[in-house]
């Protein structure tokens, strides 16, 4: 609870931030940044639940179980993500996108 | 009485043609001709016999002859129409008896000595023995299907008959050709009876020859006669369809074509079937419903069989004047006969006297196959012995075949109507009744008359007199076999004309007298002598006066010579438009666009599955933007449903 | 066990001792007994029935019925009636004989009569069921072996046939089972529970607009099968890559589930439906009937022009089926037994002919009468049975066929008859140009002269085919009546 | 507390211990004998399928986080089952390939684990239950389809795979959110969805990134190239047990939380079952690598068992069920066929597979039998799964939809025939030598076969899960 600060403002920032994370997903070259976007997505999501807990729900604390969890998993998925990447490079020398392109059709 | 036992007299060549056709391969000749013959001999002794009783034995009950019929359900078409398989004894049907029996049984003799040594001599002694079971079952028919029937299995007989010689291209067209327009011709037939067996409700010919009830629009057989196509009661036009069957089968104008062709079958068939009994089957049929043909809308059908028939006769004639195969000149002459015979009967009354033309057509019916028979197996003994049926090629035959050259020339007269010959006694009626009814055809049977003694006598001055050929082997007569049954035949046809035929035979089965009409008599002998003198002076010696009048008559002989170009119209209307211009488009039609249709929806289908195939790029980032864009398009739906 | 339940259950014993045979030879013996022991059956049900029918006056007899899918009402009910146990004997008779025939398939020959036996089975299946779900499961269990039977030992453009007649058939089944569906869920129209059951839905009255909607589907999913006009393409492709066995087995068994489908389910549970439509499929089947025959005169390859005479005497059956009275239908089945019996016996000799002289274009051929007496005598007798020569099944059942069609008044009617009845004269045509060719006329080859003769098998198969054929066409009288009077609970429906 | 309750989480627990028991024994076990653990862990898993099949109450814990009943119970055996197969298929690949490497428990322990969240999907009872189960479920997997580290195509799919799956959860989760807001709980059963337009968008975005875990268009593009990449077992893991489990959940869901919403998704559904079974299909038919040729089949069987959610009632819930147990048992043996194939001679493509037949009969005959149970063909079961759903959409009145959907099953036939093609029509000089498979596999494909001949006909079994299938509307 911000004072001064509707809920308004937040879920329009998380949103953003949800969409500057797709937009991220879909443009970069390279995976690295590619989880870096990822990782947007999942706070915008963490930080909605915090929110809509706060402020519309405040006597219980789901959502903000849910945004510790998320951070939990989010950190498992960006450490999978990365030993694969990582032993993709050792394969084929490059992170970006294109060196995951062989299989198509 | 009972004739049951006529059953019989189908049956057992049936069973010869069962026996000799299922081991054609293995029975010998000699055996095989035995069978055939002892088979046949049978059922010509139960025919006589048949013919015995019911003339003299049964005779007339009080004034009229007696009907009889055996018959049993072959097959159910509606609780009220079925098909009956029996037997029908009445004056037509055991006149026809006696014809088919007497006429098949020489032929049977004669081929034994024919096709001695052919090495299908089995086989086509099973096909005979076919044949003749057929044509009984024909005569015998008790109604319409059944008949319908047998005329087709007769149909088939003369299809293998005619094919007898299958290696010759020439008899394997000729039987097609046969067997296809007769099948045509059995197209019109077969509406026919499904007509009549919708509107009158029966194929029985006791229910529909019955007079009264023909006259009775109210009866049940009458109902529907008020319903009218083209302008024509349904029963009429039924009536036109079924007699176009029997203009098929007897070579009636326009569907003569197959029959000269037919001569490519060995020569006693030719006899038996293209000349004597089969041909014949369209005036059978006419006569068996003849009173309907009679009854019907005052006979506008009868009207159609009388012109066709007289038409066809004159037709028949005047191509037979030119040509040169002496088979296919009997062929020309068998049609004119038997146009005779068709337009006898459709100038014929009913009653009594009236019935004149009914009568005449059945005896000149039985005393033309008698003699018709004749001259083909005469023809077959010449042919027998110069090997060859071209008329240029033969000449004073007549001290080398004097048993042919005998019978041949009886057979001649009696067909040119010479008296006491059999033929003019026949022909005499016909012309008889002709006058009394239709000048105009009477005039042109008359002609023809004369036409036929003329080319009669060109054939046999051309075979037996003329000048002589120089044969590769000197002709020989035909041996005992062959000449028994021209005797015979000679004989039939010398005496055949006394018969009181009409005492036997008329429309009301109640039988008359007729005597010889003089004017009449004198009109067609005269005409007759008149051609034959002419035939003398033209082919008797050698000369050349036919070449100068076929010459001077530049396109009118090319013309009959060509038949009147028939066939090549029928060529024309098969080969070119039914083949090329029907059917194989059809065939196209099938191929491209039916066919390509559906190769065509499953090509696209793979091809659009190529088509797409880029959205799997490969590229983890495009599938994010479709799965956004997926879940995105779901949003948009979404809000255009809801708002 | 019943005595229909055997029909399923003997080939499936057939089939599996035929997979622990070891050598051909016992693949022979073994799938011979077992289709002997099938005809055996169909022979003694046919005496049983008669048997039956005199004391029971159901519609179907000596039915049985299992619950199946409880939830869904699917039961596996069986009976018979006239025209089923008629044709229960047509496809043992074929299927027999189709044995004799293949006696000389030696590549995979274990694998080549199980999928035969398979594709039976179907059949036979089919013919008894009167369960619309397993009557459709054994309609694709019989459709789906030809793929197999096609591709695997058939000749020319084998995978492409095979492919082409697969799927249309399949996609045919598509059609049928949204038809089939669409029955079931309107068979509780007066309130009853839904079922797949003939006989109870029959006493259903289906709402006229479902029939409407419905009759269509049905009709064409079974017609593509009798191959309706413009559908029968895969027919003349399959047949001429098919081995020979399986062509007997398709045209002469297989393509009749269509028409007896067409009666069975289409036309007897949505008769009003049928009333609608019949119009429409009248043009379409009795332009097949001219166009099958037009179409076999330009064929120059045997299994094409028989092909194409099926179209044309199979687009007679539907054209009788439509006619809707008890002469016509009579004769449109009594049309399905006779093509059956035919068009089996054609292909069975085809088969011999290409055998010996490893060709199928006629042109090619020549004389063969001298060289092969036997066969092209048979030949010559089925062409005549084929164009409807009395004394054959043929033309018992045409007959049948044209006076029932002309029992409908109606210009349009009448026209559609005038053009079906015209057509025994283009067979005529074709049957003729084919023996006229082949048959008769000189020797073409001088080769042919030393051809094997007919073995034993090949003389069973043929006489198996001619005896019926003759049979029917020489004492009509019981069977017609025996159907005849299996047709009334079908006429009560119009 | 009463501790007893959690004997509700038997599945659960059960499969924890073997997890952990594989961790102990890859610490423990010498190097020699680590080739025996996989014999332990297939053991170990038959026996927690034995125990899986013994009844259990219904019941939730943890205040309706974790719920089970009947028919939960009665899946996750079907699961056990499958991924039974699944490993006794993999079990000689494991050895011979992978042992080596010294990672033979690793994959048992990933599977596990995955299985395990699978399990909690199954029985959520909110969405943070859901949104764990669904993550545990994914990320191990994501780990397996790197597990070839040699080979770059594997960790190529490991990449697609995490990443696309990362973006799914995310949006889902977005989604997620959505619905918090406006139900103001996490709890299914407290939550009050009603049909407002915040409500719908969250469930959009929710159902996207279940839709991608079924892999439904447009959310499949992962699909074949993961497969591609990742070892067959994973495939065929991915495309029988994990997509099973999602779809089984998605009914769930959507037959009880989002009922509300029935107006709303039945279109949504329809459009989405035309979609994904034309797109499975089209891509289906120019497939050369069997691998991908069942991915996109798998994606149209995915859109057939959407045909059944059209009927919300018992009725479409049976269906669905009973689809997804055959089609497991049908996608297990086109797989089994593969991975063997695969293991004796390395080949993928359906070219290779030309005179299969005349070499390896009764692999063909197994392949045959599962091709025509994906394609619906009597009488082995698929066609009673296929049928059945049909009927399901039909009863609802989508003739339409129904007719297209089996217009699609003929499109299948076609590619699912060009394999059979291959194998019996075909004739190849060099095709596949014969060779003998291993009795793991041999076992594995037996069992397979079994269920594809029987489910279909014996019918209590279908009439069993009818029974059942009224507790999903307890929950």
């Amino acid at each position: 609870m911000i004072p001064g600060v509707s809920i308004y403002e937040i879920l329009t920032v998380t949103t953003l931030l949800f969409f500057i994370g797709i937009y991220g997903f879909v443009t970069r070259k390279n995976l690295i940044s590619i989880l870096l976007s990822v990782e947007l997505m999942l706070n915008a999501v963490a930080v909605n639940f915090v929110v809509i807990n706060k402020y519309l729900y405040p006597d219980m604390l789901q959502g903000v179980y849910f945004s510790v969890f998320i951070i939990a998993v989010a950190a498992a998925e960006t450490a999978l993500a990365i030993s694969i990447i990582i032993n993709l490079y050792r394969l084929a020398t490059s992170v970006e996108v294109k060196a995951t392109e062989t299989m198509k059709y | 009485m009972d004739f049951t036992y006529t059953i019989l007299i189908p049956l057992i060549p049936l069973a010869v043609f069962l026996i000799l056709g299922i081991n054609a391969l293995k029975i010998k000749e000699n055996v095989a001709g035995i069978v055939g013959v002892g088979g046949l001999l049978a059922s010509t002794i139960l025919s006589f016999y048949t013919a015995f009783q019911y003339f003299f034995k049964v005779g007339k009950v009080d004034g009229v002859y007696q009907t009889f019929v055996e018959k049993t359900v072959w097959m159910n078409f509606t609780d009220t129409l079925a098909i009956d398989m029996g037997v029908l004894i009445d004056p037509i049907s055991v006149m026809m008896l006696v014809v088919v029996s007497t006429i098949s049984l020489m032929v049977h003799l004669y081929s034994r000595g024919y096709m001695h040594g052919d090495q299908g001599f089995t086989r086509f002694f099973a096909y005979l023995s076919l044949f003749s079971f057929s044509m009984y079952g024909l005569v015998l028919a008790t109604n319409l299907f059944q008949i319908y029937i047998f005329w087709e299995l007769v149909g088939v007989s003369s299809f293998l008959l005619i094919g007898y010689y299958y290696t010759k291209p020439s008899a394997v067209a000729a039987s097609k050709k046969a067997f296809i327009v007769t099948r045509f011709a059995d197209f019109g037939f077969l509406m026919g009876v499904l007509m009549i067996g919708y509107y009158t409700g029966t194929f029985d010919f006791m229910a529909l020859n019955n007079p009264a009830a023909l006259q009775d629009l109210s009866s049940p057989i009458m109902q529907y006669s008020g319903i009218t196509f083209m302008g024509f009661s349904v029963i009429t036009t039924a009536l036109v369809l079924i007699f176009a069957g029997g203009a098929g089968k007897s070579a009636m104008f326009p569907l003569h074509i197959w029959l000269p062709d037919a001569m490519e079958g060995p020569t006693p068939v030719s006899a038996l079937i293209h000349a004597a009994t089969m041909v014949v089957a369209g005036v059978y049929l006419v006569a068996r419903l003849f009173p309907m043909f009679y009854f019907v809308e005052d006979g506008i059908a009868l009207q159609v069989v009388a012109y066709v028939g007289g038409f066809s006769s004159l037709f028949a004639a005047l191509i037979a004047l030119t040509q040169h195969d002496i088979k296919r000149i009997l062929a020309f002459s068998t049609m004119s006969q038997i146009g005779y015979m068709m337009m006898a009967l459709g100038i014929s009354g009913y009653g009594g006297v009236e019935g004149l033309g009914f009568t005449a057509s059945m005896f000149h019916l039985f005393t033309h196959a008698m003699f018709k028979a004749l001259l083909f197996l005469g023809a077959g003994s010449v042919i027998h012995a110069v090997h060859s049926n071209v008329l240029q090629e033969m000449g004073g035959l007549r001290k080398y075949l004097p048993i042919t050259h005998i019978t041949f020339l009886i057979a001649a007269l009696a067909i040119a109507g010479v008296p006491p010959f059999a033929g003019f006694f026949s022909k005499d009626e016909i012309l008889a009744a002709a006058y009394e009814s239709n000048r105009l055809l009477f005039w042109v049977e008359w002609t023809v008359a004369g036409l036929t003694a003329f080319y009669m006598f060109r054939l046999y001055f051309g075979i037996f007199w003329g000048k002589e050929r120089v044969y590769k082997h000197t002709p020989h007569e035909s041996p005992l076999s062959m000449t028994l049954p021209l005797m015979f035949l000679a004989i039939v046809s010398a005496v055949a004309g006394f018969v009181p035929f009409s005492q036997f035979v008329s429309p009301d089965l109640a039988g008359y007298t007729t005597h010889i009409h003089m004017n009449i008599a004198a009109m067609s002998v005269g005409v007759g002598v008149l051609g034959i003198a002419i035939a003398w002076i033209m082919y008797k010696k050698e000369t050349d006066i036919a070449d100068k009048i076929s010459s001077a008559f530049g396109f009118l002989y090319k013309w009959t010579y060509n038949k009147f170009y028939f066939d090549e119209i029928y060529l024309f209307v098969t080969r070119e438009i039914i083949f090329k211009r029907i059917a194989q488009p059809f065939a196209w039609f099938d191929k491209k666009i039916v066919d390509g249709t559906m190769n065509l929806i499953g090509n696209s289908t793979v091809d659009i599955s190529k088509k797409i195939k880029g959205a799997q790029s490969g590229k983890v980032q495009d599938y994010a933007f479709a799965f956004v864009s997926g879940v995105v398009i779901m949003v948009m739906v979404f809000i255009y449903f809801m708002n | 066990m019943d005595i229909l339940s055997l029909f399923i259950t003997v080939p499936v014993i057939t089939i599996l001792f035929l997979t622990f045979t070891k050598n051909l030879q016992q693949v022979r013996i073994v799938s011979l007994v077992g289709m002997l022991i099938q005809l055996g059956m169909s022979i003694n049900l046919l005496f049983a029935y008669f048997k039956e029918r005199a004391v029971n006056t159901d519609m179907m007899v000596f039915t049985k019925d299992y619950v199946w899918f409880e939830s869904f009402n699917i039961h596996y009910a069986i009976g018979v009636d006239g025209i089923s146990v008629a044709l229960l004997l047509l496809t043992s008779i074929v299927v027999l004989a189709g044995v004799f025939i293949s006696w000389k398939v030696t590549d995979l020959s274990k694998e080549f009569f199980i999928s035969l036996i398979v594709l039976a089975t179907g059949v036979f299946g089919f013919f008894i069921s009167i369960d619309l779900f397993t009557m459709f499961i054994f309609y694709e269990i019989a459709v789906i072996p030809m793929y197999l039977l096609i591709g695997i030992w058939g000749s020319g453009p084998k995978e492409y046939s095979a492919m082409k007649l697969t799927l249309m058939l399949m996609g045919a089944s598509a059609v049928l089972l949204v038809g089939i569906l669409g029955i079931y869920f309107n068979s509780n129209a007066d309130g009853g529970p839904l079922t797949f059951n003939l006989l109870e839905i029959a006493q259903v009255n289906i709402p006229f607009e479902a029939q409407k909607l419905f009759f269509p589907l049905t009709f064409l999913g079974f017609a593509v099968l009798g191959a309706l006009f413009p559908f029968h393409t895969w027919s003349p492709d399959g047949h001429a890559s098919a081995p020979t066995a399986v062509s007997m087995l398709h045209a002469g068994v297989l393509m009749k589930l269509g028409g007896y489908g067409i009666f069975r389910v289409a036309m007897y549970l949505l008769p009003l439906g049928a009333i609608d439509w019949s119009w429409f499929f009248i043009i379409l089947s009795s332009f097949g009937v001219i166009y099958g025959a037009l179409g076999a005169i330009r064929q120059n390859d045997l299994k094409y022009i028989n092909a194409y005479s099926s179209v044309s005497h199979l687009g007679m059956v539907l054209v009788a089926l439509l006619m809707m009275n008890k002469t016509a239908w009579n004769g449109a089945i009594l049309q399905s037994l006779s093509h059956g019996f035919m068009t089996a016996l054609f292909f069975a000799l085809i088969g011999m002919i290409y055998e010996r002289t490893h060709t199928r274009d006629i042109h090619k051929l020549g004389g063969l009468l001298k060289v092969m007496p036997f066969i092209s005598a048979i030949y010559i007798i089925a062409g005549l049975a084929n164009l409807g020569l009395p004394g054959f099944s043929g033309f018992v059942a045409e007959m049948n066929i044209f006076v029932g069609a002309f029992e409908n008044a109606d210009l349009f009617r009448r026209v559609a008859t005038v053009a079906v009845v015209s057509a025994i004269v283009v067979t005529a045509v074709y049957i003729l140009r084919v023996v006229g060719i082949m048959l008769m006329g000189p020797i073409k080859n001088e080769e042919f002269n030393d051809l094997p003769a007919s073995t034993w098998y090949e003389r069973y198969g043929v006489y198996l085919l001619l005896i019926p054929i003759a049979g029917m066409g020489i004492a009509p009288l019981w069977l017609s009546d025996m159907i005849l009077d299996s047709l009334t609970p079908f006429i009560a429906r119009f | 507390m009463d501790f007893s309750s959690l004997l509700l989480m038997r599945h659960e627990f059960v499969l924890t211990a073997i997890l952990l028991l594989m961790i102990v024994g890859e610490i423990f076990v010498s190097e020699k004998n680590k080739k025996n653990l996989v014999f332990l862990g297939i053991i170990l898993f038959a026996i927690h399928t034995a125990i899986g099949l013994l009844p259990l109450a219904d019941g939730t814990l943890f205040g309706g986080m974790f719920k089970t009943t009947i028919l939960t119970h009665f899946f996750k055996s079907v699961l056990n089952i499958g991924v039974l197969i699944l490993l006794l298929q993999s079990g000689d690949w494991l050895r011979d390939k992978v042992a080596g490497q010294q990672k033979a428990s690793e994959f048992f322990i990933l599977i596990f684990s995955s299985l395990l969240g699978l399990y909690f999907m199954i029985s959520a009872g909110d969405f943070l239950m859901f949104y764990i189960g669904l993550e545990l479920s994914t990320l191990p997997i994501t780990a397996l389809a790197a597990y070839e580290s040699l080979k770059q195509k594997s960790s190529e799919s490991g990449v697609k795979l995490i990443l696309s799956a990362a973006l799914a959860s995310g949006t889902s989760l977005f989604g997620i959110t959505m619905m918090y807001a406006t139900s103001g709980s996490l709890f299914f059963d407290a939550m009050t969805i009603t049909a407002s337009n915040l409500t719908i968008l969250g469930f959009l975005m929710f159902f996207a990134g279940l839709a991608f875990k079924i892999s439904l268009a447009p959310f499949h593009f992962w699909t074949a190239d993961v497969y591609e990449g990742a070892p067959i077992s994973v495939a065929s893991y991915l495309s029988v047990i994990s997509k099973g489990a999602a779809a089984f959940v998605l009914m769930i869901l959507l037959f009880t939380l989002f009922r509300p919403l029935e107006s709303i998704w039945i279109n949504l559904m329809y459009g989405i079952a035309l979609l994904t079974m034309f797109i499975g299909n089209l891509f289906a038919i120019r497939q050369q690598n069997l691998k991908r040729f069942l991915a996109f089949s798998s994606i149209a069987q995915a859109g057939f068992i959407l045909l059944g959610l059209l009927s919300v009632d018992k009725l479409g819930a049976t269906t669905i069920i009973y689809f997804i147990m055959i089609y497991v048992f049908s996608n297990l043996g086109a797989f089994g066929v593969v991975q063997a194939i695969s293991n004796a001679t390395g080949k993928e493509n359906i070219d290779d597979y030309d005179g299969l037949y005349r070499t390896n009969p009764k692999l063909s005959l197994v392949m045959l039998l599962a091709l025509f149970s994906l394609a619906g063909i009597p009488p082995v079961a698929g066609f009673f799964g296929k049928f059945f759903l049909f009927m399901a959409a039909a009863s609802q009145g989508y003739y339409l939809l129904v007719f297209i959907g089996v217009v699609n099953v003929t499109i299948a036939l076609y590619y699912y025939l060009l394999v059979v093609r291959a194998m019996f029509l075909r004739k190849s000089e060099n095709s596949i030598p014969h060779f003998n498979s291993k009795p793991m596999m041999r076992l594995g494909l037996i069992i397979t076969v079994l269920g594809i001949l029987s489910l279909g006909l014996y019918s209590p079994l279908y009439e069993y899960i009818f029974e059942i299938s009224n507790s999903i509307f307890k929950l």
